[in-house]
């Protein structure tokens, strides 16, 4: 940035102190914060890992309960979210409120979405059949295990946690939105983001990285594996 | 009442309680250096006016001493431990010649599956008896453990075997009786309300009469 | 902060990402190898986006290293756990 | 919370123009945070206590009616006489108590809250409102908890550690709300605890005043800040957990449920990769402040200053990789046993370092007995104890037989009460001017600790007996096993002590009402200490300092001969001493 100097006032830690990690506290905070998610998913997805690999059957093969095709453009569109995000980081680094305002804007609309295909997809898997204490009887799906195309003895496993997995990133991601919206609303509106101060911004934007991140794993180890 | 461990009634007992006696010596000379110590310092370096403490930041030298005795201590204590767990749980520590038991824990009592005269489980003429454990002395003995609903925990104080009984899982641990009696089995692990009096009675026979038992009771079990 | 480094171009990462997971769809249903390569190709490609995402995005890359240490302390825990947890079904 | 504000209202002579709510019930001032702490957990600790001593009533005379019990309803004692469905309900929920909503937010909740800021030389915490939630989620998380004691089929029943399947499906545990309310309530604790620690982490990280080096932070700045890491990673790990019980107990996930191909030992996995941290997370804090404590008693500087911060941070790495020796008998892979032993037996390393360094401290020094110092050397006493009988149970053969025995619960009240719990009372008499303007009484401190210190022996020490004796923990009723009648007096003797430390505790708590009103007016700096803190007025008003002090030395250097006082305050400018280089604020 060509205007260091005069971001220091927002952007470093309180004059009088003794050196830190050099950078502000919010995003200190957001990191200290993200590693604490880190093991939080840790845990449901370690469950997952260790349920999985003990389990005394075969698995149900990917693409017969879950939908790929929705899925999988629902992870593209979190994909274009989170470059929407960072595109907004650049365009207030720039300078540019209004350009940072409409990318902002991209990011809410791109998380809402996702948020709302998640919420289609689990109405329509609970409508066939797969619920998180596994399949229901009389449904569909119950069908399916009837005649073996899909393993009686894990499925109650696979519901517990795909459920838990993907239900609480779509947590993270609507309180991302959620936050987002707020941002847009009470900072990036009456203009308090600038070229010296971009801290909501940038803070914000971490945490949706990380969801989108936490995305790429589970896509990968719960829909495709 | 003892103040010492229980009679040492199986083979482990004597291991266990070995090491758990060189504990006490290591635990012991550390304990009565630190207390002994601590007196002391209260009682040499208490309070008097118009002294000054000594002025020191540390020591090195002290340092590593005592960073390295425990260090030392602990891993040779480490090593010899392990050579006993491996002999009493190790993956390959069931001898092959142990007599069989089936025990099911579920809340709240003990269902004990001998194997009959063939000396096999999983045969037609395995019986089962609630709450009563007999074992031959004098012979290993390995008990396949399974729990009905909640964890269970085996144990018999004067073997010195414990382990628990998972649901969804079958362990197997072994132990060899030495002194025939009439002992108690007690559950260890929190299973509920009834954890309490989740208790079975364990009879160590000499070879004879445990023969002679288990075919009265394969009787009984067959009325 | 801003050493002057060169911004990334975002464009180009958001390509490789729509590619990589492109190539995991493509490899997770259509090509035929075992099982066992698929879980580690996938696993791979899996990692690759995620260290794209932290690198750029979060531009980890051009963060200091005592708060890249921030952001991967917590990945050796959940590796152990992970690791300890599965070793119940080893022997 | 009426009392708070009464007497905070009194302790502050500082004018500011927050509104009273502001102030004192949803403050953000780091300091009246931190006596919220302390008032609510101190409120816990007591009903944890009271839920032990029900306890032991049962277990010195079981099957007796217990004096008062007659008020307690016929679905816990009918007629006095304990159920076992009660006693269990006891067992649980003293544990769930004392370690979630006594110890854990007496030690980080007030001292991280109260002495960070203080300490480290900052006007408040990083992020002050986030520290306010930190407080109010602590605050319903303990509301529930002690809601489902009075729910009508009765609280959690499987244990603190919440063993699944028995926790996870209600037709083995016979309770059903309780259960649902302690998973709830553990995963506000959960948030509270992270919320706080990334508040910690951050204000320690960024927020020192100038000249505040790493290595010039006092010993208790540097045991919260590792645990707030701790607690930072290991709490998500639980509240993760407790989310999966919640799911099993409410909507029918299996998780835990091996009926359905879940796996009874992933609860302990997951419950015990918290919980190992979570143990260090109860003692770290302890020793720090007891690590300065001692240095202000013995009038020396804390011998081998930075060996005891590799101990904190070797005793935080180590943490991590020794949860599995909670599960020894549990039917773990044994090869996996064995790696946790020796990393196990490591660990008694650092911890031996730390008790030798507080005895060279202690060596040479001009030792004075004020109360703090009386309960830090008596935690090192405790501690010491505690720590070595750790050992036997870390030697897995040795843990066949001792394993869920009385010898645990001996060992483990060694390290929380003889450790934990009288470092916070030295903590708390020893910051008690600086939190509230007065001095607590001297002399009832004394007889507090000493009836303290002699019946707290009484109670925990024959434990180790009954433990070798192979007495189970968490039984109703022990008279059921024959070779455990011969013990009962012994259980009769501890029970009566337990009574009297009970008892004992009560001079504390009236002490310590009586001196928030009646107490002796404290002066600036009534210890004679160096930390920043005791630059501040009694008590520290809003906002700490108007201009951060800047810090020239170490924490500890008492007896130094550069002056002719004993003490050589951090904030102290000698002749000698030059300005701190200031942090480079741009373009680095």
């Amino acid at each position: 940035m060509t205007h260091a100097a005069a971001t220091v006032d927002q952007m470093r830690p309180p004059y009088p102190a003794e050196r830190g990690l050099d950078v502000y506290n919010t995003k200190l905070g957001m990191w200290v914060f993200l590693a604490s998610e880190v093991m939080f998913f840790a845990a449901l997805i370690g469950t997952y890992v260790i349920l999985r690999f003990g389990a005394t059957g075969e698995w149900a093969k990917p693409g017969i309960v879950l939908n790929i095709k929705i899925t999988a453009f629902n992870t593209f569109l979190l994909i274009c979210s989170s470059v929407s995000m960072v595109k907004a980081y650049a365009a207030i680094q720039d300078g540019d409120p209004k350009k940072m305002r409409f990318w902002l804007l991209m990011t809410i609309l791109g998380g809402a979405t996702f948020v709302g295909i998640q919420v289609f997809e689990y109405m329509h898997l609970v409508e066939h059949g797969f619920t998180p204490a596994g399949v229901r009887e009389g449904s569909e799906l119950a069908g399916l295990v009837a005649n073996g195309t899909l393993p009686a003895a894990t499925m109650g496993l696979y519901g517990s946690t795909f459920f838990t997995m993907t239900g609480f990133h779509g947590f993270h991601v609507t309180c991302g939105v959620i936050s987002m919206a707020y941002l847009y609303v009470t900072k990036a509106l009456p203009g308090k983001y600038s070229q010296q101060d971009y801290r909501g911004i940038e803070t914000v934007g971490l945490y949706w990285h990380f969801v989108d991140l936490v995305w790429i794993i589970l896509f990968t180890i719960v829909y495709l594996i | 009442m003892h103040w010492w461990l229980p009679l040492k009634g199986s083979t482990f007992a004597g291991e266990v309680d070995g090491l758990f006696l060189a504990i006490t010596i290591i635990t012991g000379i550390a304990f009565v250096v630190v207390e002994v110590g601590l007196i002391w310092f209260v009682v040499k370096y208490r309070q008097r006016p118009g002294r000054k403490a000594f002025y020191t930041h540390g020591n090195t030298r002290a340092e590593v001493i005592w960073t390295t005795i425990p260090a030392v201590t602990m891993v040779a204590l480490g090593l010899i431990s392990n050579h006993y767990w491996v002999k009493i749980k190790g993956r390959h520590s069931v001898p092959a010649n142990a007599y069989p038991i089936a025990i099911h824990a579920k809340q709240f009592e003990w269902q004990v599956t001998y194997p009959g005269a063939d000396g096999q489980l999983g045969t037609s003429d395995d019986f089962t008896v609630r709450n009563q454990l007999h074992v031959p002395v004098g012979r290993p003995v390995v008990v396949h453990l399974s729990a009905e609903d909640v964890i269970h925990s085996f144990f018999v104080p004067v073997f010195r075997v414990k382990q628990d009984a998972v649901p969804g899982m079958q362990i197997n641990s072994w132990f060899q009786a030495t002194v025939p009696g009439n002992y108690e089995l007690a559950c260890a692990e929190l299973c509920g309300l009834g954890h309490y009096r989740m208790r079975a009675q364990v009879f160590v026979h000499t070879q004879e009469d445990y023969d002679a038992w288990l075919k009265q009771a394969a009787q009984e079990a067959a009325q | 902060m801003e050493t002057a480094h060169k911004r990334p171009n975002y464009i180009l990462i958001w390509v490789y990402l729509a590619v990589l997971t492109a190539a995991e769809l493509g490899l997770a249903f259509e090509l035929p190898i075992s099982r066992n390569w698929k879980l580690i190709l996938l696993m791979f490609l899996a990692v690759w986006k995620a260290a794209l995402v932290g690198m750029f995005f979060m531009h980890l890359k051009f963060e200091r290293w005592n708060l890249r240490i921030m952001a991967l302390i917590p990945l050796p825990l959940a590796l152990i756990f992970i690791l300890a947890g599965m070793s119940e079904h080893i022997w | 919370m009426t009392t708070v504000a009464a007497t905070a209202h009194t302790a502050h002579a500082h004018h500011d123009d927050r509104s009273f709510i502001r102030k004192y019930i949803f403050s953000t001032d780091h300091k009246i945070i931190g006596i919220q702490f302390l008032f609510v957990s101190l409120f816990f600790l007591l009903i944890g206590g009271l839920l032990a001593m029900q306890m032991r009533w049962q277990l010195a005379y079981p099957g007796q009616p217990m004096p008062g019990g007659g008020i307690l309803p016929e679905t816990m004692a009918p007629g006095g006489v304990i159920l076992p469905e009660y006693y269990i309900q006891l067992v649980t929920m003293h544990g769930t108590f004392m370690v979630f909503f006594a110890i854990m937010p007496l030690l980080v909740g007030v001292y991280a809250n109260f002495l960070i800021p203080l300490k480290i030389g900052t006007h408040d915490m990083a992020f002050p409102r986030i520290n306010m939630w930190s407080f109010w989620s602590f605050f319903v998380g303990g509301l529930v908890m002690l809601a489902s004691l009075f729910v009508p089929d009765g609280a959690a029943r499987a244990g603190w550690t919440m063993y699944a399947p028995l926790s996870a499906r209600h037709d083995f545990s016979g309770a059903s709300l309780g259960q649902e309310l302690w998973s709830v309530s553990i995963i506000f604790v959960g948030l509270s605890s992270i919320l706080g620690s990334l508040n910690y982490i951050t204000t320690i990280i960024n927020n020192r005043a100038p000249g505040m080096t790493w290595f010039r932070l006092p010993l208790s700045v540097w045991s919260l800040f590792i645990t707030a890491i701790l607690g930072l990673l290991a709490l998500p790990v639980l509240s993760g957990a407790a989310i999966m019980l919640l799911f099993d107990q409410i909507i029918g996930t299996h998780f835990f449920d091996p009926a359905a191909g879940g796996q009874a030992l992933l609860w302990q996995h997951l419950f015990w990769f918290f919980g190992h941290p979570e143990v260090y997370i109860l003692i770290l804090p302890a020793m720090g402040m007891v690590s300065d404590i001692i240095a202000n008693g013995s009038r020396k500087p804390i011998f081998g200053y930075h060996s005891m911060v590799f101990a904190i941070v070797a005793i935080a790495f180590l943490g991590w990789i020794v949860w599995g020796h909670h599960m020894f008998m549990s039917g773990m892979n044994p090869t996996l046993g064995s790696s946790f032993m020796v990393s196990t037996l490591v660990i008694a390393v650092p911890s031996a370092v730390k008790v030798f360094n507080w005895m060279g401290t202690m060596w040479r020094g001009n030792i004075r007995f004020h109360v703090p110092m009386l309960h830090a050397v008596a935690f090192v006493a405790m501690f010491a104890i505690g720590g070595l009988s750790g050992i036997y149970m870390a030697a897995t053969p040795v843990d066949m037989f001792i394993h869920d025995t009385y010898f645990i619960v001996a060992h483990l009240h060694y390290v929380l009460f003889g450790g934990s719990l009288f470092a916070l009372f030295g903590a708390i008499v020893y910051w008690y001017p600086k939190m509230f303007g007065r001095m607590m009484s001297e002399p009832w401190g004394k007889v507090h600790f000493w009836l303290t210190f002699i019946f707290y022996n009484c109670t925990f020490f024959p434990m180790h007996i009954l433990g070798m004796a192979g007495h189970m923990r968490r039984i109703y009723d022990p008279t059921q096993y024959t070779f455990l009648q011969p013990y009962q007096p012994m259980n009769v003797f501890i029970s009566i002590s337990a009574f009297l430390l009970f008892a004992t505790q009560l001079i504390f708590f009236v002490n310590f009402w009586w001196s928030l009103r009646k107490g002796a007016r404290a002066e600036q700096n009534p210890w004679h200490d160096n930390g920043l803190e005791w630059s501040l007025p009694s008590p520290a008003p809003h906002g700490n300092w108007e201009q951060v002090p800047t810090v020239y030395r170490g924490p500890y250097e008492f007896s130094s001969p550069q002056v002719a006082e004993d003490y050589l305050p951090q904030y102290k400018k000698l002749p000698t001493d030059r300005e701190p280089a200031r942090a480079p604020v741009a373009g680095h």
